[in-house]
Parts: C-alpha cells; structure tokens; sequence
C-alpha cells in the first residue's frame, strides 16, 4: 500500500513550459515535491496546487527564500525527499 | 522512529555539471538514500549527463569538483557507474576499447565510471528498482 | 509487465533531447517492453508531415519515427490540446498517431513516466 | 546609415520565455528574424509582431512547415541572414 | 567609448548561464569597457538577499555580484515587472540595484547587448 | 546585384553540438558570409559552446561530425577558432599545456582550435567587427 500514488518531482523555474505542463497533471492522491529552481515558485502569490506540497530546503536557503505559512508548502531536506520516493507507487520528475 | 523498508535505486543523471544542478542533487539524495539504509543499484549517465565522468575535468579549486566527488562516492559505496555508449561517443566521453575502436587521440573516461548500452537501464526499468532521474533545468 | 511512457515536450532539430527519448523508446521495445511515446507541447512538432532536414544536416526526425511500429512501440500518441495550438491538423500528422488528450487519467495508466533531458 | 535598427534573431521555441520577452521588445525600426525552433512560431494562429518579420527556409522546410502568404512573414536563407546583420545597426541573439 | 548591456534571464545555481553571463561581465570591466547587467524575468532572483548556497555546495551568486562595482560594472538593473511577479520587493533586494522597466527604450541605450547562454 | 560592403563578423558559439543547432547554423552563418564577400575574423567557443572543439567525439557514421566539419572549415579559411579557458576546464577540454599544469591524463583539444582568455572576447566587443551569438535552444 503506497501512501502517495504519483510523486511529482519538478526542477525547473515557474516560467519554463515544463513546471506549468506538471502543474495540470496533478491529481488527487499525488504528491508535488519542488526543487533546484522549482522552489522559486514559492515566491509567487499564488502556487495553484490543490494536491500536498513540498520544497526542498537546502535549495531554498540558497535561493534566499523562506516559505511562509500561509502558503500550505512544507519544507523537507534530501532525507525527506528519499522518504518520499519510497512512499510513492510511482515517480516522475519533470 | 518510522519503520523503513529498504529499497532498490537506479538513479538517472541527464544533467551536465558546470551546466545545471542534476549532479549535485542526485549526489545528495545517494548519500540520504544510504544513510537511510536503502542500496543504489547503479548510476547510469545519459545525454548531457555524460560529462560527468570526465577524467579531464579541472573546475576552479574553490569549486566542487563534481566528476571527482561522485566518482569517489562510487568507488568507497561500491555502486556502479554506467555510461550510455551513444551519449558519450557523441560527446566526446571514451574509454580505451572505444579510443582504439574510433582511432582517437586519447581516452578521457574516468573510473570507476564504465561504458555500456541502454540496455543497462531498459534492465533497471523492468527490474524492481526504482528509477529516478535528475534532469537539468532548462 | 510493467508499462513505460516516455514523453517528449521539445521540438525536432533545435535541440537532441527528443532524439535520446527514441533512444530510449527503441531500446526498451528491442527488449521486449511495452512503451508507448507521447508528445506533449511544443514536441508536437515531431509528427508534422514532410519534414526535410538535409539542409540543416540532420537526419529526420520524422522517418525515424516511421519506424516505431516495425520496432514494436505500442503507440505514438499526441495532445491534443498542443496539436491545435500549433496549427497541426489531422491531415498534416503523421499516420499512426493518436489523439489524445494529456491528462493524469492518461497518466495513469503507465508504470513508469520519464522525460530524457 | 542602417536600414535595420535593431535585427532579433530568436532560435528558441515559442514557448520558451525568451521568445516572449523578444516580442515584447521590438520597436519601429526593427526586425525580427525567426530561426531554428522559432520557425514553429509561423504555426501559431497569430504572431504578434508589428515589425519586418522573416523566418530560415532551410530551419522551416526541416520542420516541414510552410508560411502562408496570410502571414506577412517572408522567408530567407542563410545568404540573406548574412545580408540582414550587415543592414543593422545591432543584432540582438535572443 | 561602445555601451554593453549583457543579460541575465535564468535564476541562479539551478544551471550555470548566469555565472558565465557575469564572467562576460567582469572581463569587459577589467578592460575598461562600460558595461552594466540587466535581471530579466526568472533572472532577478539573482539578486535576492540572503542566499545561502552552502548546503548545495557552490558559491554564493549574492557575494559575487556584491563585486560587481568594485570592478567598475557601471550597472545592476533589474526588470520591475520581474520583481513584483516574484515578490522581490525593495528590502529584499541587493543595495545598488536600481529597478527599470525592460523595454525597448531601455536597450536603445547599448551598442552591444548579449546573453550569455 | 546589390553592393556590399565588406564586413568583420566575430562568432560566439555557446551551444553545443548534439545538443543544439548552433554549431550547424553558425557554420552555415559562416560559409554565407564568406561567399557574400565579409570576413570572419575569429570564432569563440563559450558556456556549452566549447564541446565543438572535442577532438574525441565519435558520432555515428550517418551523423555530421560537427568538430571535424568546423575544423576543417577553421583550417582552410585560416580563421583563429578560441576556446574560452574558464568554460574549457570546467567541462573537461584541455590542451597539452592544461593538461600539465593540472596533471590529467591526457589531453583532448582538437586544432587548430586554441585556448585562451575571455580577453580574445573583450577585443572583438571593443573593436569594429560584429559580433554574433549561435545560442542552445533551451
């Protein structure tokens, strides 16, 4: 039994076609994990992800970004991601 | 403590250093992966992520140097590092037979990295190893 | 046996990202795998008809694709949505395409997803 | 004297943020030269552009794409790309 | 004297353009060339205070370009629009940037503009 | 026919070969240049770009050698193709003297391709030639 059905990894920045195209594939049981330029989408007013939602901390540091809590978007480190990998029944990473 | 089930990874890189974030990432999520009791199964570089196993890689010495570092991490983990034939012949990337075979100047392959067909991932796809990839970002 | 869908989302000729996803494909149908390849975007652009690259030395795109049925590739599908966006109507597509629209249901039904680059 | 303000030459794909931003960067003067991915952009319904606009016919017959004489866009080859950034004033590769 | 405005357009760390875009940069200032640099679009996140690359092992991008008047760079200019849509506001923005709207007019200003990727 | 005035074209390729169009369109760029009458005064390879001056590519045989072709085009219209240090030894091209500074293996740069500064840069931005960018498409 798989607590998430899809994890969804995405890397690229909020403008490339390939964050928006993932962003419409999301369905109810997946996961969204953000990372490298990903996180960046955290910065943005409106991140339209209806399924949980993480970013990966270390790149967010780097970035100079803070999630804030109304944002719903929780934080992990590369533990948290293995962790998830493990849990999902599949993975993509776009 | 949550109970963890050890898994299998086949970890994929596409990306190159110096060019995007794949290596250092994928390296980061190996050593999580280990340290959490899960095994890698092999690191097959495809596409641009071929550089990685450059032998004649020499970044600027306050810069990681990642082709050394993963290829560290290989030898002292005992995980094997595949090179997918075509992406490196087109790239530039050889190792001895294929230096010989081409008629080249020299080999730049770095070890432990070896070079092998796509067969090498079709087997990690319809195994029951989880295949991850860690693409670049543009 | 487990289901692979391999995605292309770039164009032909720009860049060599579509051309290792075939890689990919033939590989896993020369092994006997179920693989299907799907074109998302602006890699819709893979399946317009009369594509003649000689002039910019490349080797085309769209007779390599041509072979995907010999070789065993369960389906070349192509979005919808992106095939009416680039002008790409059924006549200018390549035979043995299907439409469809790219979608978490299409999704889920592979068991392996991945993109080449 | 330039016949040629400014010559973009855009290689990258419609979708991309940089062929984006290109378009909103003519000004009267200059023209826009589409080569490479760009050329898919002579598909879409409508382009933007209240400029000179040319596309590769080398970049567009690999494509297997043909411009309509609806689209106010000609075609040139690699002798007239030479030809258009001796005419102007700057080139801008986007 | 030749103006050059050199462009960056992709955001730190996630891919190298923008370091080699300020290599460019550095190299026309120690040869006494005017040269400025302008955050455009997913760019402008170079200049966000409080980057800490550590944990992902490379250098900061925030301490390179804090050089970039000391080496005789004329400008740091950043795209307004780039900033609002990414919450970049004034205080979370590197001292000596100066905010412009990207447009036409503001490139009719160089001899030379590039990126460098 | 049209009078031309003779111009001084200096082409920056950042884009790599099977990874992007650029060296092809560059090349093209540059033989219609040639036959309009304009001179190239050089060809600097940047970022990705320096991957066209690999002396170790093997692509398979029905493929375009991009290295061998733009060599051979260097060579014969006598035109100084420069590899950019920084980017060269960070994606693994050396020449004969990198390689010894940096103790490698072997060396993989492919003449008449050179590697020097991005001071070879500067002088064509600050001189009368126009200088011209072939960019990856992603």
């Amino acid at each position: 039994m798989h607590e998430i059905q899809t994890l969804h990894i995405v890397n690229k920045a909020p403008d490339h076609p390939r964050f928006r195209r993932c962003l419409a594939m999301l369905a109810p049981g997946d996961t969204l994990l953000l990372i490298e330029d990903a996180v960046l989408a955290t910065g943005l007013k409106a991140l339209a992800a209806d399924v949980p939602c993480l970013a990966l901390a270390p790149d967010l540091r780097a970035r100079g970004l803070e999630v804030s809590t109304g944002q719903r978007i929780e934080t992990t480190d590369y533990a948290g991601m293995v962790a998830l990998t493990a849990k999902a029944r599949r993975v993509i990473s776009w | 403590m949550q109970e963890v089930t050890p898994q299998s990874y086949t970890l994929v890189i596409t990306g190159a250093p110096y060019a995007s974030q794949a290596p250092q990432t994928a390296l980061e999520f190996a050593r999580a992966a280990r340290a959490s009791g899960h095994r890698i199964k092999r690191v097959f570089l495809y596409g641009d992520g071929v550089q990685l196993a450059s032998a004649l890689t020499a970044p600027p010495s306050d810069e990681s140097h990642w082709p050394r570092v993963w290829a560290e991490f290989l030898t002292s983990e005992g995980i094997p590092g595949i090179v997918c034939i075509a992406s490196a012949l087109r790239r530039g990337l050889v190792d001895e037979n294929e230096r010989k075979r081409h008629e080249l100047t020299a080999s730049n392959l770095r070890p432990p990295f070896i070079i092998a067909g796509l067969g090498e991932w079709v087997e990690a796809q319809r195994g029951d190893s989880r295949v991850l990839y860690f693409h670049g970002a543009r | 046996m487990s289901r692979t869908l391999i995605i292309v989302d770039t164009p032909p000729y720009g860049s060599w990202g579509g051309r290792e996803a075939l890689d990919m494909v033939f590989s896993l149908a020369a092994f006997d795998q179920e693989v299907s390849l799907l074109f998302l975007d602006a890699g819709v652009h893979w399946l317009r008809k009369g594509q003649a690259p000689e002039d910019i030395r490349q080797k085309s795109a769209e007779r390599n694709l041509l072979a995907a049925p010999v070789f065993g590739v369960e389906a070349l599908l192509a979005d919808d949505g992106a095939c009416q966006t680039y002008g790409l109507s059924e006549d200018r597509l390549l035979d043995g395409v299907t439409r469809v629209t790219a979608d978490a249901a299409l999704l889920a039904g592979f068991d392996h997803i991945a993109f080449a680059s």
